[in-house]
């Protein structure tokens, strides 16, 4: 049976893996219709609920981790995939279990996750280091007191891009590092607005300010150009999610040679949960509904698992597969993963709006010298006590 | 003879009804997409819709939401900024290239098309390539000083006070080649007899345009100016594809508002509420400008 | 003598279509001169040449002893009355007449004048706020003169500018237009299709056909002995009646032969010798054929039939068969005749034109 | 010992040949390549070209380059290597999701969405329009300010109302649909650029047209629209690259197999992870710009001049 | 009788400019009716009216004795040649004169002929295929005509059909017009501001002024007894002359007394009686003011001294001043006088007018 899916993997990499979860449907004697559209959130997102809405729904869309389909869920749009996830035993083998969690409404599970992507990486240049004449830092106070001299050799410590989401996933970084897992989900999950107007709060942005000094005159709008700063050494660091990989390997750099990547910062090891999920519109067609239950058991099984996370430079979503072939800092985040310092993102813990007044915050905090770290912490207190 | 005298008028209705017939998808679209659109979305601004439309009502708690914002309130001042200067300047660079176009040029059809083909192209990249242009570290202010000139600045997408102006530069470049050649066609239609009578009246070639030729244009310039304000209030990807609103927030604008608080925040009630904030104030400048334009004369 | 319009060798061609052809045009310093010829045959080309809105192919344009060939309209002194009027539609007819004078900063108090002093001639006072559009044919028309005659130029090109106004109002503007030009003194190229306005404004008429002058004279020379056929048939409402036929000699006398009757040519000016046999064609005015006791002193007797008769006010034009031909006869308002009257019919033949047949040429 | 005699000859050779005819302006004004007046108006045309042609020549410059050569990050230099394949991948390698054919595969369905959309928003707008400006009836103005403050809402705020009535007219997810949806949004600028360009024809030839019998479309087709070859060619230039750069209501609303060629140019562009391949990205876009530049190119002969001359006197 | 054309009432504004005021009109069945008025005294707007391209403010218009008030203008079976042409420029002339006979779906063979014999008419055969642009002022005029004359309709309205043609080829049309009406006998309706024209087309003339219609008659009527002053002075060219005096009574004989001389009124034929001591106006044309032989059967006399003369062809044209007035006067073309002549002067009686001083109609 032919069976659309929509997703947002459009980029060599991306779509290579996404071959590989079309053969291992295609296997299973159905057909897998790409329907791929570029462009996450605003642009994608829209397309895809239309296509819900309007009574035309494709077989299957990606999502990302979190609460985005909620309200279709609701609206009794989606099918539920407890069947499936029942025979397979989904919840036991996916790890962590929190991903699941994420896929369940009012006790049904309603989509199919299939990897991890993790935000908590500083990615630094051995090369600008070297020019500097400092060490590469293993963590992030080496970091910052090593910005000095790299801006005295004409080196931007940190790269940050200009779009919003690279400012405040900067900002959950360093929360999540130096203020450790629980005072994290205290402000994103319990939404202690109290807690977050405090001392705890304030060091992290304090943090946060030293990362905006330290990214001045990092004049690039894109993720990848701000990575490759990092390449050029032009720059001596950059927060930035697992993702920013890739672009040192197509520049054909090493890593622990030409770069360096820190998990956690380097203070606090632990990795965030983001990560991809299909869900599945109720379809009338009986034959589909069918291929829709057999795709969501092939995206979850062990083999398309690894494949597809292989070739994607994400982590799966279970621990018992075998990922020989993943690279350095790919490995340091699977052993993260396997001790289980996992935490949940923010993505799920926060419904879209919030994130997005969040984002607002720190894209103005980080281009505007004269917000002290006090103003923006007072903003974000308000936006976290009437946050959901 | 009597019968005649007492025919009286026909109905209304029926008169002119080839017009009504054709007039039917013009009366349909403007009552049901755009007036139900809008009533539709002025609805679902007093709720909290976040994904899905719904109607859970919240009185006008977004817009007290919105006016609070300062994302908002930059935006605001962004569009007042960037909409009068390129309402000005594509006026006046439109009508300028198209006044030079008009003077039997060779090459015309080479010129114009330079002129319009930004337009033609998607600005998800054009709008990559002028933020290259314009980035200091490989731009044009790198070029200048690679030339000698060490001191030259030129940063304006990188300068919280004047990204505005750079992305009006980028807006100028991709919009004034429909200007032109709007008021082109307008000026293919003005009669080469008024250019006779203006000539032997002595009067120069500026001041025949100035107070002749562009009153003459009027129509033209109202579709045009409607075209350039509609442009502007809904100005999105020109923004997008070279700030994404930044440095921080100060470049961003209504639409962009509107788009990212529907779609990113997925908080549709927010996103309505800005949307009829800015509609309110269309509404405040059109209807009396209508009500001049239609509401005295009557022609044939 | 100075002259004022000095037009040489000129030739002007659309594609293919010549309109004007090695035209040569001198007009003296303060002259009227009043450009005639059939519909299309190149009278509107000729002035927008001269006003410089049209560039010749060949030839040259002197204006006041300057050549201007190649000159832009403003520097040549003109102001012109469109023939399509031309008006500018988004201003008032105020401004239509005053925006030239603004442009050449001359004193509002003067324009406010000039403006004045024209809309009172031209009678459109009350007009004066209203846009062109709100006008009908005819008083459009007078804004256009307006826009003319409140410029203070040397030299006037006027195409057919009264064309569109009843009567009265025309014969009123005839008169202005004359005293206008005799006050300033400047030079007037005026062009209509209206014979009285022609006779009673030139000093001098010039007559064109096809792109060529075909006369160029005094309204009197024109009308009593035109060059050519075509100069004749042309002048004269309702026209000349030319009569097919031959010299012939009776007696030692010149006779016109046609149709086995005889006219006496006693008393014709002849530019030459009439050589008998020549073949020829006799061209007399309506007002020139005479009836019953108008005759004088002619011995011949030709008997003719009233065929038709108009009444048309002042005058009673008759239509007369006479010997296979027909001819238009003008008599007073007051004498009536009834269709079927037989009349005497005699020529003036003082004020009578020979044509050669072959030619053409008025002999 | 100079020669008085012939210093005199050679100024009366001079004054003869001064005072010829060839020297006096004679003719048709010729035309001087280096007047004031070209300077002028080449030199504005120039400079403004420059202006304009600066991103394409960045552009053409990066697709011709490699992208180790485009991460050196000078922008303005030509390529040292000039390569072509971005251009080929652009076109028909270029992967969107499992997709390998690049740009090649929506090309004809942007056709078959442009073509009709175009089109049939230029058909309603103009007779709209036109009737509008010479048949008007009562009531017409009200709907035509409501539609003229319809083109100032940003149209994303549309999609979900748009999606419901589609839905319910069950065409959602069709080309007839997609067609529907570009025509209600070009309507409302076309047909203030056609009302208002009617308006200022002359009434006249309306009336003369009544008076030979026409009635309300012979008027439109044989009257009107010939003589408003320029505006059609701005409703075209407006239609043509609205729609066929379109991508939103492209992918909203149909389905796959009508993809048109934006969402590719998207999906090549606008990958948020994964590396960035500017110069094909620059490559698809001027593949993608290329049909647009055609129609401006081709339809620039439209523009003719004096469209109503000799029409009226007065 | 069958009316072709009634119009009743109709009364027209443009805001607060009201051109026509309660006109009423009939025109009989195949009449050749032919409106003169003043420039702007609204002769378009009511042609306009009769087509249905203006909507009347108020009453009612009848064609065929059908209330065509709200009908369009393709209904009524009307042709029109409208005073600014109205060509379509984007169609060849012979494309312009073909369309409304394609839009009535004449078969292709017809239209050929139709237009065919338009273009002999009107000389336009070699011109056919270009466009408006291409053409001069008295060719585009000629197309327009053309336009109407190849339709096959009831009414023809005719808006100064010839005023930029030359004489000769307007005097041609003029006769092709009358012939075409006559071998038609549909209804025209005609405006000129030609008198000649006027007087020899219509059946009838309707002299108009500020949109209301002064006096409807035949020609002769019209020409010999004005209802009033404006329709005395509107015809006629030159102008009658008006002289301001009152009747008196000179041994049981009414004369005409002005500035202290009298001129019998024996042999005018008054609507009523003429009281001694009434103020009027007395209103002579130039042709009938006699001078020296020709005055008959009059015992007064009266000396004036020729002022000006005005040589117009086929007649002469004198301004005689005599008691503090200025006189016009239309004598042979043949008979001079030069100024500063003693002239003996008399009006002739019997086609001379009367008006009331006050009420300005005739008595
Ligand atoms: N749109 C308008 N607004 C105001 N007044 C107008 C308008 N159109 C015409 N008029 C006035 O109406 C009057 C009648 O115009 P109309 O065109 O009927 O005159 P006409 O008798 O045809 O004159 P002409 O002989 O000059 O053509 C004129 O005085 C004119 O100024
Ligand atoms: N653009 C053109 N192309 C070809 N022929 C043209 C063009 N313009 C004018 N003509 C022709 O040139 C001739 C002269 O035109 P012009 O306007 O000078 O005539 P005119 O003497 O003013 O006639 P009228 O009395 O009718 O106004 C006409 O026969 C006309 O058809
Ligand atoms: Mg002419
Ligand atoms: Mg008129």
């Amino acid at each position: 049976t032919d069976l659309e899916v929509t997703h947002w993997w459009t980029s060599g990499g991306e779509a290579a893996a996404v071959a590989e979860l079309a053969k291992a449907f295609d296997a299973t004697g159905n057909k897998w219709v790409d329907g791929a559209i570029a462009g996450s959130g605003g642009t994608a997102r829209p397309i895809m609920i239309s296509r819900i809405t309007g009574g035309d729904p494709m077989g299957a869309t990606q999502f990302n981790h979190g609460r985005q389909a909620e309200e279709l869920v609701q609206a009794g749009l989606m099918r539920d995939l407890d069947a499936v996830a029942e025979r397979e035993k989904w919840r036991e083998v996916i790890k962590p279990a929190s991903l699941l969690e994420s896929c369940t409404i009012d006790g049904h599970i309603y989509c199919a996750p299939v990897n991890i992507h993790s935000w908590q990486w500083l990615w630094l240049s051995n090369a600008a280091f070297e020019k500097a004449g400092v060490a590469v830092p293993k963590n992030w106070d080496e970091f910052v007191a090593a910005a000095p001299a790299l801006e005295k050799a004409g080196i931007i410590p940190l790269a940050v891009g200009g779009q919003a989401w690279q400012t405040s996933g900067a900002f959950n970084v360093i929360m999540v590092a130096l203020a450790g897992k629980d005072n994290f989900y205290k402000v994103y999950k319990d939404k202690d607005a109290d807690f977050a107007a405090g001392p705890e709060i304030t060091k992290v942005f304090k943090a946060a300010d030293d990362a905006r000094r330290m990214s001045k005159g990092s004049n690039v709008q894109d993720w990848n150009q701000a990575t490759n700063l990092v390449i050029t050494g032009k720059a001596g660091g950059q927060i930035m999610g697992d993702w920013a990989q890739g672009e040192f390997q197509v520049a054909g750099q090493v890593a622990g040679k030409d770069y360096t990547c820190l998990p956690g910062l380097g203070v606090n090891e632990i990795i965030s949960t983001d990560g991809d999920a299909f869900y599945f519109p109720l379809l009338k067609d009986e034959a589909k509904s069918k291929a829709q239950e057999e795709l969501a058991s092939v995206l979850v099984s062990p083999k398309t698992q690894v494949a597809f996370n292989l070739k994607k430079g994400s982590l799966p979503i279970r621990g018992d597969v075998d990922l020989n072939a993943a690279n350095d800092c790919m490995k340091k985040g699977l052993d993260i993963l396997a001790k289980g310092n996992v935490v949940e993102s923010t993505n799920q813990l926060m419904s879209a709006d919030s994130q997005k007044q969040i984002e607002d915050l720190f894209s103005e905090f980080f281009a505007n010298p004269s917000m002290t770290p006090e103003d923006a912490q007072k903003r974000f207190v308000d936006i976290i006590a009437s946050a959901d | 003879m009597t019968g005649q005298t007492y025919a009286g008028r026909p109905n209304k209705l029926l008169r002119n009804l080839n017009a009504k017939i054709a007039s039917i998808p013009m009366i349909l679209v403007a009552v049901v997409i755009f007036l139900g659109g809008t009533i539709w979305t002025v609805v679902y601004s007093f709720t909290n819709s976040k994904l899905l439309p719904r109607l859970k009502f919240v009185g006008i708690e977004q817009y007290e939401r919105l006016w609070v914002a300062p994302r908002w309130i930059v935006s605001i001042e962004n569009l007042a900024i960037y909409g009068l200067f390129t309402l000005v300047f594509s006026l006046v660079i439109g009508f300028l290239l198209a006044a030079l176009m008009d003077q039997k040029i060779r090459f015309e059809n080479t010129f114009r098309t330079i002129f319009l083909y930004p337009f033609a192209l998607s600005f998800i990249v054009t709008g990559l390539v002028w933020q290259w242009v314009l980035n200091p570290e490989f731009g044009i202010q790198s070029v200048v000083r690679s030339l000698g000139w060490t001191s030259f600045t030129f940063d304006p997408l990188y300068n919280s006070e004047i990204v505005i102006y750079g992305i009006l530069i980028a807006g100028l470049w991709q919009g004034t080649g429909l200007v032109m050649c709007l008021l082109l066609a307008g000026l293919r239609g003005i009669d080469e007899d008024i250019w006779k009578a203006a000539r032997v009246d002595g009067i120069p070639m500026w001041r025949t345009y100035l107070f002749i030729v562009i009153p003459m244009m009027r129509p033209v310039f109202i579709t045009t100016l409607v075209i350039i304000a509609s442009g502007i209030v809904r100005v999105y990807d020109l923004v997008v594809a070279q700030t994404s609103g930044g440095p921080g927030i100060a470049s961003e604008v209504p639409a962009k508002y509107v788009y990212d608080y529907m779609f990113q925040a997925q908080n549709l009630g927010q996103g309505f509420a800005a949307s009829t904030m800015m509609l309110i104030t269309v509404s405040i400048i059109i209807i009396p400008w209508a009500y001049l334009e239609f509401g005295g004369k009557k022609r044939g | 003598m100075s002259h004022s319009v000095s037009i040489k060798d000129l030739s002007l061609s659309f594609g293919a279509v010549k309109v004007l052809q090695n035209l040569d045009l001198d007009i003296r310093d303060g002259e009227f001169l009043v450009l005639l010829g059939s519909s299309g045959c190149g009278k509107s080309t000729l002035l927008n040449c001269i006003a410089g809105l049209l560039e010749p192919t060949d030839g040259q344009i002197f204006i006041k002893d300057r050549n201007v060939t190649w000159e832009e309209p403003k520097d040549r002194g003109i102001g012109m009355v469109f023939q399509s009027y031309a008006l500018y539609p988004q201003m008032s007819v105020e401004k239509n007449l005053s925006f030239g004078l603004q442009v050449a900063k001359v004193p509002k108090p003067e324009i406010e004048k000039r403006v004045e002093r024209a809309a009172e001639i031209l009678q459109i006072g009350p007009l004066l706020k209203r846009k062109p559009a709100e006008l009908s044919g005819g008083q459009r028309q007078r804004v256009a003169i307006g826009r003319a005659l409140v410029r203070d130029v040397d030299v006037f090109l006027f195409d057919e500018p009264l064309s569109n106004l009843d009567a009265k109002l025309r014969s009123e503007l005839r008169v202005e237009i004359k005293r206008l030009h005799q006050s300033l003194n400047n030079t007037m190229i005026y062009v209509t299709h209206d014979q009285i306005e022609a006779l009673t404004l030139a000093d001098r008429i010039a007559i064109m056909k096809s792109g060529v002058i075909q006369q160029l004279d005094d309204p009197m020379t024109i009308y009593n002995r035109p060059r050519n056929l075509f100069v004749a048939g042309f002048i004269g409402s309702p026209s000349m009646n030319f009569i097919r036929g031959e010299i012939a000699e009776r007696g030692g006398r010149r006779v016109f032969h046609t149709d086995g009757v005889d006219f006496s040519l006693d008393g014709y000016d002849a530019n030459g010798t009439l050589a008998a046999g020549r073949k020829v064609v006799l061209g007399v005015r309506p007002e020139h054929v005479l009836l019953d006791e108008d005759i004088v002193g002619s011995d011949e007797i030709h008997e003719a039939v009233v065929d038709i008769e108009e009444p048309m006010g002042a005058d009673n034009l008759l239509w007369l068969k006479h010997a296979g031909h027909v001819l238009g006869v003008r008599t007073g308002g007051t004498r009536r005749y009834r269709p079927g009257t037989k009349v005497r019919l005699g020529f003036d033949m003082a004020v009578a034109s020979l044509f050669d047949a072959v030619t053409e040429d008025r002999i | 010992m100079a020669n008085p005699g012939s210093l005199n000859t050679t100024a009366a050779a001079l004054d003869a040949s001064s005072g010829r005819l060839g020297s006096e302006p004679r003719g048709a004004r010729p035309r001087r390549v280096l007047s004031s007046r070209n300077i002028i108006i080449y030199g504005t045309l120039f400079v403004a070209a420059a202006y304009y042609l600066l991103p394409l020549y960045v552009m053409v410059m990066t697709s011709l380059k490699g992208m180790p050569e485009i991460r050196l990050g000078n922008i303005f230099s030509p390529p040292v290597e000039i390569t072509f394949e971005p251009w080929g991948k652009a076109w028909a390698t270029a992967c969107t999701g499992l997709n390998c054919d690049g740009l090649s595969r929506g090309f004809w369905n942007s056709v078959r969405i442009t073509v009709p959309s175009t089109l049939v928003s230029i058909l309603i707008a103009s007779v709209n329009g036109y009737a509008l400006a010479n048949w008007r009836f009562k009531g017409a103005d009200l709907f035509f300010t409501i539609l003229i403050i319809g083109a100032f809402i940003p149209y994303q705020v549309m999609i979900y109302p748009i999606v419901i009535v589609l839905r319910e007219m069950g065409i959602y997810g069709t080309l007839t649909g997609l067609v529907i949806v570009h025509t209600i949004f070009g309507m409302p600028i076309l047909t203030l650029l056609f009302r208002n360009y009617f308006t200022s024809l002359p009434e006249e030839l309306f009336k003369a047209a009544r008076i030979d019998g026409a009635g309300f479309w012979q008027i439109y087709f044989r009257i009107m629209l010939p003589m408003s070859l320029p505006i059609f060619v701005v409703a075209m230039i407006l239609q043509v690259t609205g729609i066929w750069n379109d991508f939103l209501f492209g992918v909203v609303f149909t389905r796959p197999e009508y993809y048109p060629m934006t969402v590719q140019l998207n999906n090549i562009v606008n990958s948020v992870q994964g590396v960035k391949e500017y110069n094909v990205n620059m490559a698809a876009t001027l593949l993608t710009g290329a049909v647009p530049l055609i129609v401006y190119f081709v339809s620039g002969r439209l523009f003719v001049r004096g469209i109503a001359a000799g029409a009226v006197k007065g």
